[in-house]
């Protein structure tokens, strides 16, 4: 992999480097104003065409449906459909062992998965009270960073895609690849890695795993800049994207739309710094905050994300403390499967995790992490024993996906699929 | 409320961002503004709120399903609690309650203050409880889900249909007496498209 | 020889084509046939030699005001022009005597012309040694026939104006109700007056 | 064989081979694409059928044409089912007047004059926008006889942005009309006697710049492919179509590149006429295939890296921009040509 990496295309050029004439940042009042602004365009009247935009779709990414009401181009109302992906998930949680539940997590947002295992695995050890040692929370760390840049790239190339531009999809799908192989190496699968474990992960790092995460994120942050020189400074990039899907603090509260959408409207909210897990406490990091609230602020986001990701992951491979990855926690956690086979003790402990699983004490946690789209929540309710009583996971993509009519009404249709990428729906996340 | 966090600009990088590990881990004692926010809730409804629960460093109140939408709204309105956002909304089944079995929770944050809230209420088969899409917006799915989910009707929401079954579902999927395998309705009825 | 047959073949279509445009009663079949009348016409303009005007009939009548046409006919629902068909009845007749007008001016028109006189000087060989087609043209309606051309455009740009005035609507406030519009937000005073 | 004879036979010959020639480039125009397509992406493109795949297309017709022909069925079946021939042939006819070589002048071939050219006469501009007036027929009848949504909105974006981009065509023509003081393509050829820098491009270069915008948003090309954005509209038109029909559509978007790019390249860079006068001792059709292919490729090479208008930003631009910018490039040509000569 190494070779193909050195023989990438990209310079190392430094595009934007922030102006020190920087545009005023606009209050909330003027972003009012301009949401205001596109709201206008419905007061032509006229007939209204309805069209049922999915749920099989180029731009619904998965099977999304939204009923437009359209006045010529201009959405005049949208009633947004989701369950066409409905897999019970809650339902089968309470069927299922703490264990058990990890595969599911990774089939709400597969495309980073690693970011849901480990939201899940969070709400449990806190249900648990395990302490997670030093080892296993830095490379959660990593993984959920690497998930992050994946999921971040690929929305990168989705989103240009939708608006028009399709050879750049496949240059962010090739650079995906290298973070896709990195899961490969680190967990044996490329997109639903069930990796993360109550108190822990699964394996250790595997040997010549440092080198090549490194090699991939110095690497990174060359083809970031290169997707700025393509994308950021594009005349026609800008004007589809600028003061496009406008979406305010208050509204994003108001429709309990967090991650990027929230940040690119000025709040400074990341989980990762407001309620710390993992090693994101021992770490040096910024959040990427940009104030015009709209698709090109969103974009800008999510770039400054990825570059602050390959930081993330590179402090955590310098400081990676020695020690167990998993928690030494009889009661609640898998053993080192190293251990399994030298200790008796220890295989015991796996035989009575896999066969009678964790057991959880009576009681409820609410526990949200920071995942690449948002914010997700995982509810647990126990009533002591291996299996949850209830469990709730509270997605972004549902409520972003919600939002949809308060986004985009008022704009075209053209428009739409330029925010409906924008606030990063995938469906697997949404339907549960 | 939420302008004076509009207008925080981002962390400066590099200022001190690790905390004392132990504190953090810990998490005991509620934060210091979540305990102003109970204080004054405690003294607005005193009595009204049934059950106050402290666990995992978070705070849970219990309150009648009459007083939901008061609750609630004060809650989002009071400039002390400041509960701009509802992170979640959703039910629970607890057969072993045989009177009231099941519970609507709603989970809400705070991005003034930086603190969450667990309400939550119980309510009998068939009970219902005042919509807060006037509150939060984002509860239209949540309340939907929960309806078609539990039976749980929610008075006054704009539109409850079934959100993730198919129209035609029979049947209240996560309650705890659905089966978790077979068929249970479900089956095509195209002449019921559009009308459930 | 070869050209009158041409011409009958032609004339024949572009006639048919006339009948078709107003007897269909689905009104885009109806323009499909009336293009196809102007394009038979244009081929008819091309036996004469006279392929500027052929050209420019294509551009003008089958192209630019046809696909108007067709937009006008698109937008409007079909079945509110059935309905229309009916509340005009009475202008059938004021129609049926302005047409048979209209032939008889047609007829009293052609009846004094034969087709040399028709031609005029403008043989082939005229047109070009005056520098082809393009050319008579342009200065037949630019220099000998400038005010008919402008009072023609002045009086196409009024009935533009016209067009527009008319088709504007009066501004009406988007849709009164939204499905996804959450209901009204309690004020504190009432939920004050509750407890 | 007397002269009249031998025209009539060259006629023929013209007739017949000109169109199996402009099919024979689609198809390769068409592998091509992919191939750059595949260029552009860091992968392979078609590589199976024939040498480096170069075969596709041909494979490709004969899959469409055995393919099940979905016909809607509350569509307007007749409609449907003629507008793919209405979009199909206009761009053929305009081949008609598009010369390829020298025409009149001495006897050339076996004793008789060979015109490169099918049918000389003094309107060939015109008539290549009077057809591309007629193809919007058949995308606009596509999209209103699927009797599909997506099908209508695609058709009456295709229809208002083709009517709107052939004004500022039109008008960057007439500049070179102008100059060359004929519509005759022929006669403008002729007036570009001489190596490249004599050529129109020099003098019209903001005419021949925006006659190749609008020739793109003609040609329902990225950026300005409002009419199918998969995006948006999943094929707009094409939605409703299959089979040989939808492939009549998509080579009818390859013949009109064709044309489109004969015409640039005959209004604005010489036609046939090689780029030094030492050099035209190759012929001139080969000099009109390698300017065709060159302006083919750069029409790929902007769909694959440029990204889509929004719709109301392309009719600004059609009407803001590029009309006034056209009428001026017409009026300073018009007064230039009537002062200096």
């Amino acid at each position: 992999m190494s070779d193909v990496i050195d023989s990438g295309t990209a310079q190392a050029r430094d595009v934007d480097a922030t102006p020190s004439d920087a545009p005023p940042r606009p209050t909330l009042e003027q972003l009012k104003e301009r949401k205001a602004r596109t709201r206008q365009r419905l007061e032509t009247g006229g007939d209204i065409m309805t069209i049922s935009m999915g749920p099989q779709h180029p731009s619904t990414h998965g099977v999304f449906q939204m009923v437009l009401d359209l006045d010529g181009e201009v959405i005049v109302d949208l009633r947004p459909e989701i369950g066409n992906l409905h897999r019970g998930v809650e339902k089968l949680c309470e069927h299922r062992t703490y264990h058990q539940i990890i595969p599911l997590t990774d089939r709400l947002d597969y495309n980073s998965a690693f970011a849901m295992n480990h939201g899940f695995c969070e709400a449990a050890e806190k249900l648990m009270g395990v302490e997670v040692p030093a080892r296993a929370r830095y490379i959660r760390t990593i993984a959920h960073e690497l998930s992050r840049l994946a999921n971040h790239i690929l929305w990168l190339g989705v989103h240009i895609m939708d608006l028009g531009t399709q050879t750049f999809f496949v240059i962010c799908f090739r650079d995906r690849e290298y973070l896709l192989d990195l899961f490969e190496m680190l967990t044996g699968a490329r997109l639903t890695h069930s990796f993360a474990r109550i108190g822990g992960v699964a394996k250790d790092l595997p040997d010549g795993f440092e080198q090549r995460c490194r090699k991939v994120i110095e690497f990174l942050p060359k083809r970031i800049a290169e997707y700025e020189r393509i994308v950021k400074h594009n005349r026609i990039y800008y004007k589809r994207a600028k003061d496009v899907g406008i979406f305010t603090s208050e509204d994003c509260y108001a429709w309990r739309v967090t991650g990027p959408t929230l940040r690119a409207a000025g709040v400074a909210r990341d989980l990762r710094k407001d309620e710390p897990y993992a090693a994101y406490d021992e770490i040096d990091f910024e959040v990427a905050v940009e104030y015009n609230a709209d698709v090109y602020d969103r974009f800008l986001v999510r770039m400054t994300e990825m570059r602050e990701s390959c930081k993330i992951i590179r402090q955590c491979l310098d400081g990676l403390p020695d020690g167990p990855y998993v928690a030494r926690d009889a009661a609640h956690s898998l053993p080192m499967k190293r251990d399994v086979l030298r200790d008796s003790a220890a295989m015991i402990q796996d035989f009575y995790q896999v066969f009678r699983g964790p057991q959880a004490p009576k009681g409820e946690v609410y526990r949200a992490v920071e995942v690449p789209k948002g914010e997700m929540g995982v509810y647990i309710r126990s009533e002591g024993g291996a299996k949850p009583a209830r469990v709730r996971f509270t997605t972004p993509s549902f409520y972003h996906g919600q939002a949809m009519p308060a986004l985009a009404v008022g704009e075209m249709v053209s428009d739409l699929v330029a925010i409906f990428a924008s606030v990063d729906v995938v469906l697997g996340d949404s339907d549960k | 409320m939420s302008a004076a966090r509009f207008v925080q600009p981002p962390r400066p990088a590099g200022s001190s961002t690790k905390r004392d590990r132990t504190a953090v881990r810990a998490a005991t004692s509620l934060a210091p503004t979540l305990a102003t926010a109970a204080a004054k809730l405690r003294r607005r409804f005193g009595a009204r709120l049934l059950e106050e629960e402290e666990s995992f460093g978070e705070l849970t109140f219990v309150i009648a399903p009459g007083d939901w939408m008061r609750v609630l709204a004060f809650c989002k309105s009071a400039p002390d609690l400041g509960f701009d956002q509802l992170d979640c909304l959703m039910g629970d089944h607890l057969p072993e309650r045989a009177d009231t079995p099941f519970a609507v929770l709603a989970h809400l944050t705070s991005h003034t203050h930086a603190h969450r809230l667990r309400v939550k209420t119980f309510l009998p088969e068939g009970g219902s409880l005042p919509t807060v899409t006037g509150l939060w917006p984002s509860a239209g799915f949540d309340e939907r889900e929960t309806w078609e989910m539990f039976g749980v009707v929610f008075q006054g929401h704009p539109d409850l249909r079934r959100l993730l079954t198919a129209e035609d579902f029979e049947g209240f999927p996560l309650r705890k007496d659905f089966p978790l395998e077979g068929i249970v309705g479900g089956r095509v009825r195209t002449e019921l498209r559009g009308k459930i | 020889m070869t050209e009158k047959v041409l011409f009958v073949i032609f004339a024949v279509l572009a006639v048919a084509g006339g009948i078709a445009a107003v007897t269909r009663r689905n009104v885009v079949h109806g323009l499909l046939f009336l293009v196809f009348t102007f394009l038979n016409v244009a081929a008819i303009f091309f036996l004469t030699q006279a392929y500027f005007l052929a050209v420019v009939q294509i551009v003008v009548y089958a192209g630019a005001i046809m696909v108007l046409f067709v937009f006008v006919i698109m937008l409007l629902n079909l079945r509110t022009f059935e309905q229309e068909e009916q509340t005009h009845r009475r202008q059938r007749w004021l129609a049926l005597a302005l047409s048979v007008l209209v032939l008889a001016e047609f007829v009293i028109v052609l009846a004094g012309v034969t087709f040399t006189s028709a031609r005029g000087g403008f043989t082939p060989e005229a047109i070009a040694e005056a520098g082809g087609g393009t050319k008579v043209f342009g200065e037949a309606l630019f220099n000998n026939m400038l005010l008919p051309f402008e009072v023609a455009s002045v009086v196409l740009l009024a009935a533009m104006v016209g067009a527009i005035i008319l088709v504007k609507r009066e501004k009406t406030a988007g849709g009164a109700t939204r499905s996804w519009e959450p209901g009204e937000e309690p004020t504190p005073e009432a939920v004050e007056e509750e407890v | 064989m007397s002269d009249p004879v031998a025209q009539l036979v060259f006629l023929i010959v013209k007739a017949v081979a000109m169109p199996l020639i402009i099919i024979t480039m689609v198809a390769f125009a068409i592998y091509f694409e992919r191939k750059f397509a595949g260029f552009f992406q860091a992968r392979v493109g078609p590589t199976y059928l024939g040498p480096w795949g170069s075969l596709q297309s041909f494979g490709d017709v004969l899959k469409l044409i055995s393919k099940e022909d979905v016909i809607p069925l509350r569509s307007d079946k007749s409609v449907f089912k003629l507008a793919p021939y209405i979009a199909f042939v206009p761009a053929f006819l305009v081949m008609a007047v598009l010369p390829f070589g020298p025409v009149g002048g001495e006897p050339n071939l076996f004793g008789h004059r060979f015109d490169y050219v099918i049918a000389n006469f003094d309107a060939g501009v015109v008539l290549f926008l009077a057809m591309g007036a007629i193809a919007v027929y058949g995308v606009v009848l596509a999209g209103w006889s699927s009797n599909s949504n997506y099908s209508l909105l695609g058709g009456l974006r295709a229809g208002a942005q083709m009517i709107s981009y052939e004004l500022a065509m039109g008008f960057s023509a007439a500049g070179v009309m102008v100059m060359a003081g004929s519509m005759s393509l022929v006669e403008i050829v002729d007036g570009q006697k001489g190596a490249f820098w004599e050529w129109y491009w020099i003098p019209q270069i903001v005419g021949a710049i925006i006659f190749f915008i609008a020739s793109i948003a003609e040609l329902n090309r990225t950026p300005f492919d409002m009419a199918e954005a998969e995006q948006e509209l999943v094929a707009g038109y094409l939605t409703e179509y299959s089979g040989m029909r939808w492939g009549m559509f998509y080579l009818a978007e390859y013949v009109n590149m064709i044309v489109v790019s004969g015409i640039i390249s005959t209004l604005y860079f010489g036609g046939w006429r090689a780029p030094f006068e030492s050099w035209n001792v190759i012929p001139g059709p080969i000099w009109l295939f390698l300017k065709i292919c060159v302006l083919i490729f750069i029409y790929m090479w902007i769909r694959w890296t440029i990204f889509r208008y929004r719709y109301n930003q392309l009719m600004s631009v059609g009407w803001k921009v590029l009309l006034p910018l056209s009428l001026a490039n017409l009026a300073v040509t018009a007064v230039v040509v009537s002062v200096v000569g």
